[in-house]
């Protein structure tokens, strides 16, 4: 087939094409330039940043787990100050340069997930960014399972989930997506309360708390006794929550969990996903999203499909 | 950063599966073009089979370099699943290498200082690695080098007479006394009442915390390579940190594995 | 060491070994008796039963997923009366027979797992299976991911939990584990709920709710989109939620999920339960069950345990 | 039960492996021990290293049977990643098999009766070995045989000597005409026009149906081996289920594979 069309929409944000990394497994983008073409990619969620800086939690912090692995890492982080003053300015001029030099179109979106424990301090980070022209977007970590106060506290309950929905969406005038965590009964239910919060999108799954044990020292192998659970594992309970999801609200639908290859993506599309991010698998094959985003082209070409968004939601 | 790239996902071929020892092998890699030169005491994140406990690389430190050949060793301690099955590789066999990873062992300022390395189990590896780089870089070490090695016994003592062909003097402690000083290295005279500019050390972390305790009490500076768990390799995770002396979180997998002894707060 | 003890309890019920095979991965019992020494196990959950027989749902049933599977078996079954008469006799036969034989000490539980649709039905079948003399006790499964009404409905509130949970207590007086959803918020709201209904165990977890899509095909590979995940997969997050209700309740907890290996079920027991279940892993190797009994007694051996109840909740 | 245990998880060898085709190898399974009798159309479940993609046992039809010898054959179509490590396998390496699995082929009530036998792809693998049965047996089925093979083209018949080698009249269609009739089975005339007592098939589901339509417009009864895909393979997960007739599930390991097509909903 001549000509396919990879473009796709997160609502007023159009992406060359719909895979991203997933926040926490990218870092600032520019660590994985000598690995993978930045500017492959429809966008990047960079990590978890909170208003002030983070040291996280003490290690261990990761154990592999069947098909997986748990982390605690707790939002280390540098802060949202150094991260539009020092971090920003390269990682745009690297994707520029790149731009320049393979014309692959619309430029790759920087998105920023954003994490805090105060709706307060969740206010005044929304506000520094949305000030941040590098920024095309961001995404609102009210799921961390990883920080004692707030993240996790927050994205549990679809009245508190609100609450810092519409405090944040008054600060930012952006595209806003809202990550899910997966650790609730009713999925469906805080999703369409982000939406009534404002929220122009949700991005799901965070990690699935999970738990892993050294039986020799009889005692958590994490630093924090649990953790986030991410990787292929999670892929089934990822693939049916987008679902839900996608049935329940009317905003697109940002799909990830557990996706390793392009029929992963695939799948998270057919089920109601306008974009999906890539997460761990970045940590196996640092190329991964970029090889994804070829194996979504390849698909098409093969099925004779000209248009990715006539995938979307197809199941 | 792209016109200074350096690392890369290197596809390398099996040239030799040497065993050294019933739990170790040395596995000689070549590339199809030249490499990228890497520092003794840098990494590589080896690509093995997806298994039901493991998906992920396994991280192994460098033994040998020989970059402008694109050749490479490494030393493979068969612990985990991964490492079973890279122990098992054959001559022909391609392994996926993200190479080279990490901040390596510093050179000493002077070609004449006085050095000593220690090392344990396949802290060898990264060690001999640097003994080599030392001895046969364009402009060799002049300065006296010891190597002490550690084991439980004179069976697990590994590449003693390459050391000693080197131009190092070779020293030993086996916990059984089988071979050298009986006990742990930190008892080994030359540790205890050498004469050193620099210490470098890579094995048991309770090994390389008492060495370094030995050099800072005689101030001397040390080095040590940390085995931390990681997932990425490359700074993005944040799973390898280590805490320094002002409980500030440093990167194992970027600003390491190599630190100085006296930064850290472990 | 000489004398090792594997004996535990589950409230009143005295096991004589942790080790119990999981309801719906062991048939009726004797389809793994040419493979496994039944009666080497601590119990069995014999698969999940309703008053009136049930034909489940339409093939396919069954899909493969990283480090585990889906399955939307919807509770085939011959029926709670059919089991008493036909099925039980049998199986009480062979584990007399091989216990006369082998002298292991206590019977082999056998355990039935109980499903419905309506308190009523519920309620009706614990009747008979209180009845059932062979039965040395029910596991209450308020969390089939596989049928509409009833099953999962059940096990997602804590208010409809209790109900069934006391409606049914109130009809068998024998030993009463319910099998909680990790489909849930909180499972140890759950927990709590059940327990103050008069259970005298809970056993968790119950599948993950997940889904899988055939790209070529465009559409979900079981028959009912949906369906439950089980495996090594789902371990982690069933630790974490053992480990979370054994602190919340007083009564025994049972433990399960993606159990492969003696390993793994120490680390079940280490984190607060009196006993496991394996489910999937029979499916691998029909010997599992008993294989990990004897692994569980080699590890006591290697590290000088000699009663197995001081492993349980040492984390 | 247990006095009449059959069943059990056989720790084999494999002595060969000779591919048949680019896509099928046939692998020779030796016991240490003599096997229980097995009938054609019962089948294993093999286990394989878990992937990222599978944790279970593949499930494969039995291809030919020694018992007294303690021998089996398996046709391996390679498709999944299961199948494409077994098809892999070198003699010496070891397999562990659940032998014999499920309800295979019942023989015909008459030594005289007329069989038609007709497969496609790996359906190959049980027919094969009913074959052999028939006609190796203690008494030896003396009325006719015919073979009839379905494939995509002349390469991809498999086993046309040995089943004529076997007494069998040996038929074949393609849906190029590269060999044989040209088309789907249902057009050969040894299906349309030849007087047969029972019919024998094995291959994709829609053949089979096709198959069993003819026959059953015949008024003859039809044998069908189904591949439905499976947890357990022994009864108790319930996943492999088929409707009957009456709409009830019926255990395609257990009751099954192998089917009278007219007691079939499908």
């Amino acid at each position: 087939m001549s000509k396919l069309n990879l473009q796709t929409d997160i609502g007023r944000l159009t992406l060359k094409n719909p895979v991203m990394t997933a926040s926490g497994t990218f870092g600032y983008g520019l660590e994985y330039a000598d690995f993978c073409h930045l500017n492959a990619l429809g966008g990047m969620v960079l990590k978890g940043t909170t208003l002030h800086p983070r040291e996280g939690n003490p290690y261990p912090r990761m154990a592999e787990t069947p098909a997986g692995m748990l982390n605690a890492v707790g939002l280390q982080n540098k802060g949202v100050k150094t991260l539009i003053k020092d971090l920003l300015p390269p990682l745009e001029a690297h994707l520029k340069a790149a731009e320049a030099a393979d014309k692959t179109g619309l430029p790759t979106r920087i998105l920023v997930n954003l994490s805090g424990s105060t709706v307060e301090d969740y206010v005044e980070a929304a506000t520094l960014l949305d000030a941040a022209e590098a920024v095309s977007g961001v995404e609102l970590n009210i799921s961390c399972p990883n920080v004692k106060q707030g993240g996790m506290a927050f994205g549990t309950r679809p009245d508190t989930a609100a609450e810092v929905v519409s405090a944040v969406r008054k600060a930012y005038r952006g595209p806003l997506l809202v990550k899910l965590s997966p650790n609730v009964t009713d999925i469906a239910e805080m999703a369409r309360a982000v939406e009534g919060a404002g929220a122009d999108g949700v991005a799901l799954i965070n990690t699935l708390l999970g738990m892993e044990v050294d039986i020799e020292k009889a005692k958590p192998v994490l630093s924090t006794i649990t953790g986030g659970l991410s990787g292929p594992c999670v892929r089934p309970v990822a693939l049916r929550m987008v679902w839900q999801v996608a049935k329940a609200v009317k905003i697109p639908v940002v799909g990830m969990g557990g996706i390793v290859d392009a029929r992963d993506a695939i799948a998270f599309l057919m089920v109601g996903a306008s974009a999906v991010e890539v997460g761990t698998a970045n940590f196996e094959d640092p190329a991964s999203a970029e090889k994804i985003a070829a194996g979504i082209a390849a698909y098409m070409e093969r099925k004779g499909i000209a248009d990715v968004r006539s995938l979307i939601g197809v199941i | 950063m792209d016109t200074q790239t350096k690392r890369a996902d290197v596809a390398f071929t099996v040239v030799e599966n040497r065993r050294l020892h019933p739990r170790f092998v040395r596995l000689t890699l070549q590339a199809a073009d030249g490499l990228q030169p890497a520092q003794a005491g840098q990494f590589v994140q080896v690509r093995v089979p997806s298994s039901l406990h493991s998906f992920l690389r396994v991280p192994i430190s460098l033994h040998e370099i020989d970059a402008a050949q694109g050749r490479i060793a490494l030393l493979i301690q068969e612990v985990g699943e991964g490492s079973r099955w890279l122990s098992s590789r054959a001559a022909g066999d391609r392994l996926d290498v993200l190479y080279p990873l990490g901040t390596g062992f510093r050179r000493p300022a002077s070609a004449e200082a006085s050095l000593l390395l220690v090392g344990g189990g396949c802290g060898m590896a990264p060690l001999y690695g640097l003994l080599k780089q030392l001895k046969q870089g364009p402009k060799p070490h002049a300065g006296r080098i010891a190597f002490l090695t550690g084991a439980r016994t004179a069976a697990d003592l590994l590449m003693q007479d390459e050391i000693a062909a080197l131009g190092a003097e070779a020293y030993a402690c086996t916990e059984d006394g089988s071979a050298g000083e009986k006990g742990l290295v930190t008892v080994h005279p030359v540790l205890q009442e050498g004469a050193f500019d620099q210490v470098y050390t890579c094995g048991p972390t309770p090994m390389m915390k008492a060495v370094a305790a030995v050099a800072q009490a005689k101030r001397v500076p040390c080095q040590v390579s940390l085995e931390n768990k990681m997932a990425c390799g490359i700074g993005a995770c944040l799973c390898c940190v280590t805490p320094d002396k002002d409980q500030h979180h440093r990167c194992v997998c970027t600003e390491g594995p190599v630190f100085d002894a006296d930064i850290l707060g472990w």
